[in-house]
């Protein structure tokens, strides 16, 4: 019996390594296909699908003339230099990334364009997502879409990489003024715009005035309200998951302690997060935490809404996006103000004031014909004028980035017009934190920051790793990021040295098989 | 007297901890899932698992499941998108069947150079992570034009089909080659005697292959997502849920109730397949025991 | 008469895992229409591959084989218009006894009520109309055997091939079998080839026998014919049961010095062979008797009774030899008994090339 | 003789085509892409780096925690599912029980249920102190609380009951189906000897499912060592990395930061553990000699 083991054996050991040649064999053939069937760039394919159906038009609010008027068809087309509507029809592919509650507005917003545009074809996609990488994969295979709505840091990052039309070279510089400076400055890098902002978002203090007499002003008032909430209340004062943060909410302290994320060290831009801001504005919220029980470290924003909703804690801090859901839950009780002045420093703490806008992909990620992106500037020009603006403000709530509806929805608050009416209240809280904002950082470097904070983040609130250590940590890994990604140039120390170890290590992992067929496992 | 009253003891105490263990475990598996339906009968968009009073609800709302049984998005809704989904899992389910089975009986019946190789190269290259295969895959398709519904059912059935040759081979294994070759000489080709008579006789493996089919392409949303987003008519169930629950763009608070009532309504079909086909499936796995010692 | 089905100079070898086996060796076997050939030889010699390359379901590597005069070497499986029974009758378990024996005219798209016709008379023909609507599963081993050669008869294929149908069958139920078997084909006048390896059912069905061994045809004719004048000393032994005793004998002038005994020259033998020569004697047991003035002498070893018969393991000098007894036997252990040989119906074979002398150098009887 | 050989190898050539477009070719396209610099930078235009990124992977990356995470998750899954869906195939396969098939009904409910949702609750659920785990049942079973925000075990924990809630009646379904198919009379003849339960498992039940248990080990090894889903939702990686595999990281790497030339030389690294520990699995038990 043995001896026909023994050959099923040895016949099995060469099957095996027959196995592994025949793949290597295959890899090495294959590749070679491959390199010859993409030596070619991929050819752009324009799809051009029916129209979408078109839904019942809304009445149009008077103009007020500007130096750009962008509500007028024939003041748009000149502005993108067309004397007269083209003859032949023009579609553009959009990606709708608005939420479900935005795109009644949205809706209407297109209705119009159409009635005014009848030469362009709009073929929208909904549910299309903000920040992600099906936009890339789509650019890759030259099937993106010609326009795109995304948020300005993501955006920032695929004008970088080619993937977005520089909108300086297309419209006049004067364009700037038709927005909310903050908004379209987000949407600016070295000088040049790639984007229209529809709306203005950053985070703001939501309280619930059952426990909470007076909006804080600073963390000191913070601390003594929530303390006080949950002596007499027995709900937690604050409900804030530092550990479960990418870095979003968390910049607003930072920022409130005198840090900044970035910094520029002969000409060369770095992170700057270890620094005594940091490291001052993590043990502030260790301190609220683990001594003085008076912030609840959440796993995640849902839970602390969901604590909010359910009157468990007292204070959050969250963005209009959930406007909605705590209006229903508490109604009247609902306050909103900006963030507290951090006493420490007596600066504000001051939350990323961001922007969702719109975007042209570039012709070669999108296939797009010159004329098609005459109709894309168009379009995006309209979606962000004054009408639509608004428009998005009153159905939505979103905050206007059009400098026209910004002021519009300003003087609505100041004359109490929304209904019910502590709506009014609360909305004039989110607009007054619009003031204390910084700039959130568009520059392709912003995408390492994340994860390089949450690692460290997460450490030093599971108590694993001092403040010192976790700010220390944060910047090293954002280092490290960037040099992996080709974004900070330094020197590679040469290859062979530091990997002898690893190899060492996958030896034996390799040789095992065959040392297992000699001897008996 | 002692001896048989020691084998009683026994036996009691031995069913007495099966049963035990059964009903712990019942609970278990039913425990979650009751939060799912309850969530499901809210009319908060929140995930009931925090509050203790949710768990036995006063009232039962269904706003949830009219909302999504009525709403219509650009033409999309969730009737129409279900049935785009029970469709692709279906077609999805029956071509792994066809793949799986014709390479087991290919395996098992018929001698083909290097099969050893062949085997164990199909098998090893499975081992590969959907993180890499993603992009390279939406790359390939989409220079074919394939970023649709074929294209879809041609990424889904390898992975099953694959697992599912090694077992559909056991099972021919053990049946005797006679019957096919009678149905050869009675007048059918070789495929045919395959298709009418192998695959009634290996009924359990075929089972076994459309639920791991059909499962598969019916709960993806990534591949999904990537391949049908141009077109919303086109969605499946789980895109369509995705974004009616706004859990594809987090601009705003996600509803939950919505979320879980899709997941009910999606859930009664594969349920109803898992039990049709339960009986078959357990003696489709007898066959691997069959395995040669 | 031409050949109905002709095998020339077929040779298969089978490859597993790199070990060779030679199965056929350039085997030839001509059937006329409407006989029942039986192809008999110990198992695992090739029988069911014989089967396996006139059904068209196996390949031969080389040589051809012919159905009705035409060459078919090309021809698929359901182009031969064969039929079928194989050993475990193969019966679809999710079909009735009617679906399984209809099988073969529903693939032929023959109309409805003609296969509901055909069905009922074979199966009125093989007695199982009652069984129609049963599963195979709750079918006897007789039930299940005549079911699948109902299948085989309902297509009205001339040609019917079997491979051991009765093996699995108890005793009473076999004989039983063979019986009906025998009917049919007398009944129904169809070119049946029959493989098993029992010897029995060979002779009693046979029109023609043919004796594989070694991947050739050792014998071919009718069976009694080869029963009595075997073509070597193998097929001798092999064909009859108690087999056939082969000893060693040396021709003296006009008599045969068989362990130093003398025994006359078989009439048909008179005039071939010659003085000296070394030749093997074929004795069956049943041409040789207990009787006191019996030429041989020798002790008995063993008795085997076995009702109708018995047999008598006997030993002369060196070699051992059995001889048959009508009744039941009354010699015991060691006695010493004489035995006397009906001479002439003792068969010579060459001592080399073991060949039936008769056939190698007589003239050729037919 | 020759043609039959070509026909034969047209009922193997789909699967095989399809293998070769749809894993093939991505494993290709992944090993060409690893060693060059295909990032949202050199979107376009990308040039061919050499080793760089694995340099990357070894010098800077979390090369040997990630290892060690992604063995603690695919063993400690495995070993807890197969575990547990064993001793209830065991337990149903019993002659005397009664009311299998409505047990097995329910036991089969999470592997019938969609999944996405099964893990929002269950990240519900594990919410300390509120979750029902933390208030409800741990407390009952006198168990210390979970908090995967704090603790690393616990985030272990947690990862692995729910991955044992979502998979054990898959392994429940093979392992109940393999042991009808073992003759009853061993079982008899077993009894007639004298022989009480557990040398009955070890003699008969044991041997006669060695391969069986071998090839669903191995074909779940797999899945469990690429399966990123319960990870990236549950704990997103845990405190810092402590939690975070191989393929979670390429993850990240690939669909966050739009890395993908190191997300590839990631999966290329993974696969290969994967690849090596995969054939001495098969080395071991010749399972693959019984299927050719």
């Amino acid at each position: 019996m043995n001896v026909l083991s023994k050959n099923r054996k040895l016949k099995g050991v060469s099957g095996t390594i027959i196995a592994i040649i025949v793949v290597i064999i295959i890899i090495v053939a294959a590749v070679g296909v491959y390199l010859v069937m993409t030596s070619h760039h991929p050819t752009p394919t324009v799809s051009t699908t029916n129209s979408l159906i078109s839904t019942t038009s809304s009445t149009s609010t008077t103009t007020t003339t500007s130096i750009l008027n962008t509500s007028n068809p024939q003041s748009l087309m000149q502005l993108v230099g067309l004397t007269s509507a083209p003859s032949t029809p023009v579609t553009i592919t959009v990606w709708d990334t608005y939420s479900s509650s935005e795109n009644q507005s949205f809706i209407q917003t297109l209705a119009q364009f159409e009635q005014e545009f009848p030469w362009i074809h709009v073929k929208v996609t909904p549910g299309a997502q903000v920040g992600t990488s099906q936009f890339e994969t789509a650019a890759k295979a030259g099937q993106a879409p010609i326009v795109y709505r995304d948020s300005s840091d993501s955006g920032g990052a695929l004008f970088a990489a080619g993937l977005v039309l520089n909108l300086s070279q297309y419209l006049p510089p004067s364009i700037t003024s038709l927005y909310v400076p903050t908004a379209i400055n987000d949407w600016t890098l070295n000088g040049s715009i790639y984007g229209l902002p529809d709306d203005v978002n950053y985070i703001v203090m939501f309280y619930n005035k059952h426990f909470v007499p007076y909006a804080p002003n600073t963390t000191d008032q913070l601390i003594q309200i929530a303390e006080q909430v949950n002596k007499t209340y027995h709900v937690w004062g604050i409900a804030y998951g530092a550990s479960d943060e990418y870095g979003y909410r968390f910049a607003a302290w930072f920022a409130g302690y005198g840090g900044q994320i970035f910094t520029t060290q002969n000409g060369q831009i770095v992170p700057d997060l270890n620094s005594s801001a940091m490291v001052n504005a993590l043990n502030f919220w260790y301190n609220l935490t683990y001594n003085l029980h008076i912030n609840y470290l959440a796993p995640s924003s849902g839970v602390e809404g969901q604590l909010f909703i359910a009157n468990q804690t007292a204070i959050i801090f969250d963005g209009p996006w959930d406007l909605n859901e705590y209006l229903q839950a508490l109604g009247p009780n609902l306050g909103a103000a900006p963030l507290p002045v951090v006493s420490q420093t007596g600066l504000r703490a001051e939350p990323f004031i961001g922007s969702t806008g719109w975007l042209i992909a570039t012709p070669q990620a999108s296939g797009a014909s010159p004329m098609q992106i005459k109709a894309a500037l168009i379009f995006i020009l309209y979606v962000t004028n004054y009408q639509s603006d608004l428009r998005l403000w009153d159905v939505a709530h979103d905050i206007p980035a059009n400098m026209q509806a910004y002021n519009a929805a300003l003087t609505e608050l100041k004359e109490g017009k929304l209904q019910p009416a502590y709506l009014n209240q609360i909305m004039e809280g989110i607009l007054e934190q619009a003031q204390y904002g910084q700039k959130f950082p568009n520059i392709p470097q912003m995408a390492y920051y994340w994860d390089s904070f949450h690692e460290y983040a997460s450490e030093f609130f599971a108590q694993k790793i001092s403040a010192n250590q976790a700010a220390q940590g944060m910047e090293q890994a954002f280092v490290q990021s960037l040099i992996q990604n080709g974004l900070m140039s330094t020197i590679l120390p040469p290859p062979p040295i530091f990997l002898i170890p690893y190899i060492m290590l996958l030896v034996p992992v390799l040789v095992a098989p065959i040392v297992k067929i000699k001897g008996k496992w | 007297m002692i001896q048989v009253k020691k084998h009683k003891i026994f036996k009691i105490l031995r069913l007495g901890i099966s049963y035990i263990v059964l009903i712990i475990m019942a609970i278990a598996s039913i425990f979650p899932l009751y939060y799912v339906f309850m969530t499901s009968f809210s009319n908060a968009p929140n995930l009931i698992s925090l509050a203790i009073s949710d768990l036995f609800p006063k009232h039962l709302y269904f706003t949830a499941y009219k909302e999504l049984l009525t709403t219509n998005l650009y033409g999309g809704s969730f009737p129409l998108w279900l049935r785009n989904s029970l469709i692709l899992a279906g077609s999805t389910a029956v071509i792994s069947v066809l793949l799986a089975l014709i390479t087991g009986y290919a395996l098992s019946r018929l001698d083909i150079p290097a099969k050893k190789t062949l085997a164990t190269f199909i098998y090893i290259v499975t081992f590969f992570p959907y993180t890499a295969t993603a992009v390279p895959l939406y790359l390939l398709f989409a220079k074919f034009h394939l970023l649709n519904y074929i294209g879809l059912i041609l990424a889904y059935t390898p992975g099953t089909s694959i697992f599912a040759a090694f077992i559909a081979k056991l099972s021919i294994d053990s049946i005797p080659a006679s019957y096919e070759e009678i149905a050869m000489i009675d007048g059918l080709s070789r495929f045919q005697a395959f298709l009418r008579i192998i695959m009634r006789l290996a009924l359990p493996v075929v089972a076994l292959t459309a639920i791991l089919g059909f499962s598969g392409a019916y709960l993806d949303f990534a591949l999904a997502y990537s391949f049908l987003l141009p077109n919303i008519r086109a969605w499946t169930a789980t895109i369509g849920l995705y974004y009616m629950a706004g859990l594809i763009n987090p601009a705003s608070a996600p509803a939950y109730n919505l979320f879980a009532a899709g997941a009910v309504i999606m859930g009664i079909p594969l349920m109803a397949l898992f039990i049709v086909s339960q009986k078959m499936m357990t003696r489709a796995y007898s066959n691997l025991a069959g395995v040669k010692q | 008469m031409t050949s109905y089905v002709k095998l020339e100079d077929i040779w298969k070898t089978f490859e597993e895992k790199k070990k060779k086996t030679e199965v056929l060796k350039g085997l030839n076997l001509d059937i006329e229409k409407g006989e029942f050939v039986v192809v008999l030889g110990p198992s695992g010699e090739g029988k069911t591959t014989i089967l396996r390359i006139i059904s068209g379901l196996l390949r031969q590597d080389k040589g051809h084989v012919y159905l009705r005069g035409k060459i078919v070497d090309d021809l698929p499986p359901k182009d031969r218009n064969v039929a079928m029974v194989p050993q475990n009758y193969a019966l679809y378990p999710f079909m009735s006894v009617y679906d399984n024996i209809a099988f073969p005219l529903k693939v032929q798209h023959t109309p409805k009520e003609e296969i509901r016709k055909k069905v009922l008379e074979v199966a009125k023909m093989l007695r199982i109309d009652n069984l129609l609507d049963r599963k195979p599963m709750q079918l006897s081993g007789g039930q299940m055997q005549r079911v699948a050669i109902a299948r085989a008869l309902v297509k009205g294929a001339d040609i019917i091939l079997m491979d051991e149908p009765l093996s699995n069958l108890d005793a009473q139920v076999r004989v039983m079998a063979r019986e009906e078997l025998k009917e049919l084909h007398r009944e129904l006048g169809t070119t049946i080839i029959y493989v098993t390896h029992d010897q029995t059912e060979a002779l009693s069905l046979a029109t023609k026998v043919a004796v594989l061994h070694d991947g050739v045809i050792q014998a071919y004719g009718d069976p009694m014919e080869v029963y009595k004048r075997p073509t070597n000393a193998w097929v001798g032994s092999f064909l009859g049961n108690p087999p056939m005793n082969i000893i060693k004998g040396v021709v003296d002038s006009d008599s045969i010095i068989v362990e130093n005994y003398r025994l006359g020259i078989p009439k048909d033998y008179k005039d071939l062979v010659k003085s000296g020569e070394k030749v093997l004697v074929g004795i069956r047991p049943e041409d040789m008797e207990i009787d006191n003035n019996g030429v041989l002498e020798g002790t008995v070893q063993m008795v085997e009774d076995l009702g109708a018969y018995s047999i008598l393991h006997i030993k002369i000098n060196e070699s051992m030899i059995r001889v048959l007894e009508k009744s039941i036997s009354r010699r015991e252990r060691g006695e010493k008994v004489r035995i006397s040989v009906d001479v002439d119906k003792m068969v010579l074979f060459d001592a080399s090339t073991e060949k039936n002398l008769l056939l190698e150098r007589g003239v050729k009887k037919n | 003789m020759k043609k039959d050989k070509v026909i034969n190898f047209f009922y193997i050539l789909p699967i095989f085509v399809v293998t070769l477009f749809l894993f093939l070719f991505p494993l290709i396209y992944s090993l060409y892409i690893s060693f060059t610099n295909l990032s949202l930078l050199h979107f376009f235009k990308y040039s061919y780096v050499g080793l760089a990124n694995y340099i990357i992977i070894f010098k800077y990356g979390y090369f040997l925690v990630l290892l060690k995470n992604t063995l603690i998750w695919t063993i400690g899954s495995l070993v807890t599912m197969m575990g547990l869906g064993f001793a209830l195939a065991l337990i149903l396969n019993q002659s005397d029980l009664k009311g299998r098939s409505i047990f097995y009904a329910i036991l089969i409910l999470p592997w019938a249920f969609p999944g996405f949702i099964s893990l929002l609750i269950w990240q519900g659920l594990w919410v300390d102190p509120y979750g029902m785990m933390n208030r409800l049942i741990l407390p009952m079973l006198h168990l210390p609380r979970v908090n995967s925000l704090t603790s690393t075990a616990d985030a272990w924990i947690e990862l692995i009951v729910t991955n044992d809630w979502l998979s054990f009646p898959y392994f429940m379904t093979v392992f109940y189906s393999a042991l009808q198919s073992i003759p009853r009379e061993l079982y008899d003849i077993a009894e007639l000897d004298g022989a009480n339960v557990f040398t009955k498992f070890f003699t008969i039940t044991l041997p006669s499912l060695k391969k069986t248990i071998a090839f669903v080990f191995i074909t779940s090894f797999v899945f469990t060592w690429n399966n990123f889903y319960p990870i990236y939702v549950l704990t997103g990686g845990g405190p810092g990395i402590s939690t975070e595999t191989f393929i979670v990281y390429a993850y990240q790497e690939a669909f966050s930061y739009s890395n993908f030339s190191l997300a590839a030389a990631w999966s290329v690294i993974s696969t290969l553990f994967v690849i090596v520990l995969g054939i001495i699995v098969i080395r071991y038990t010749h399972i693959l000699d019984s299927f050719t």
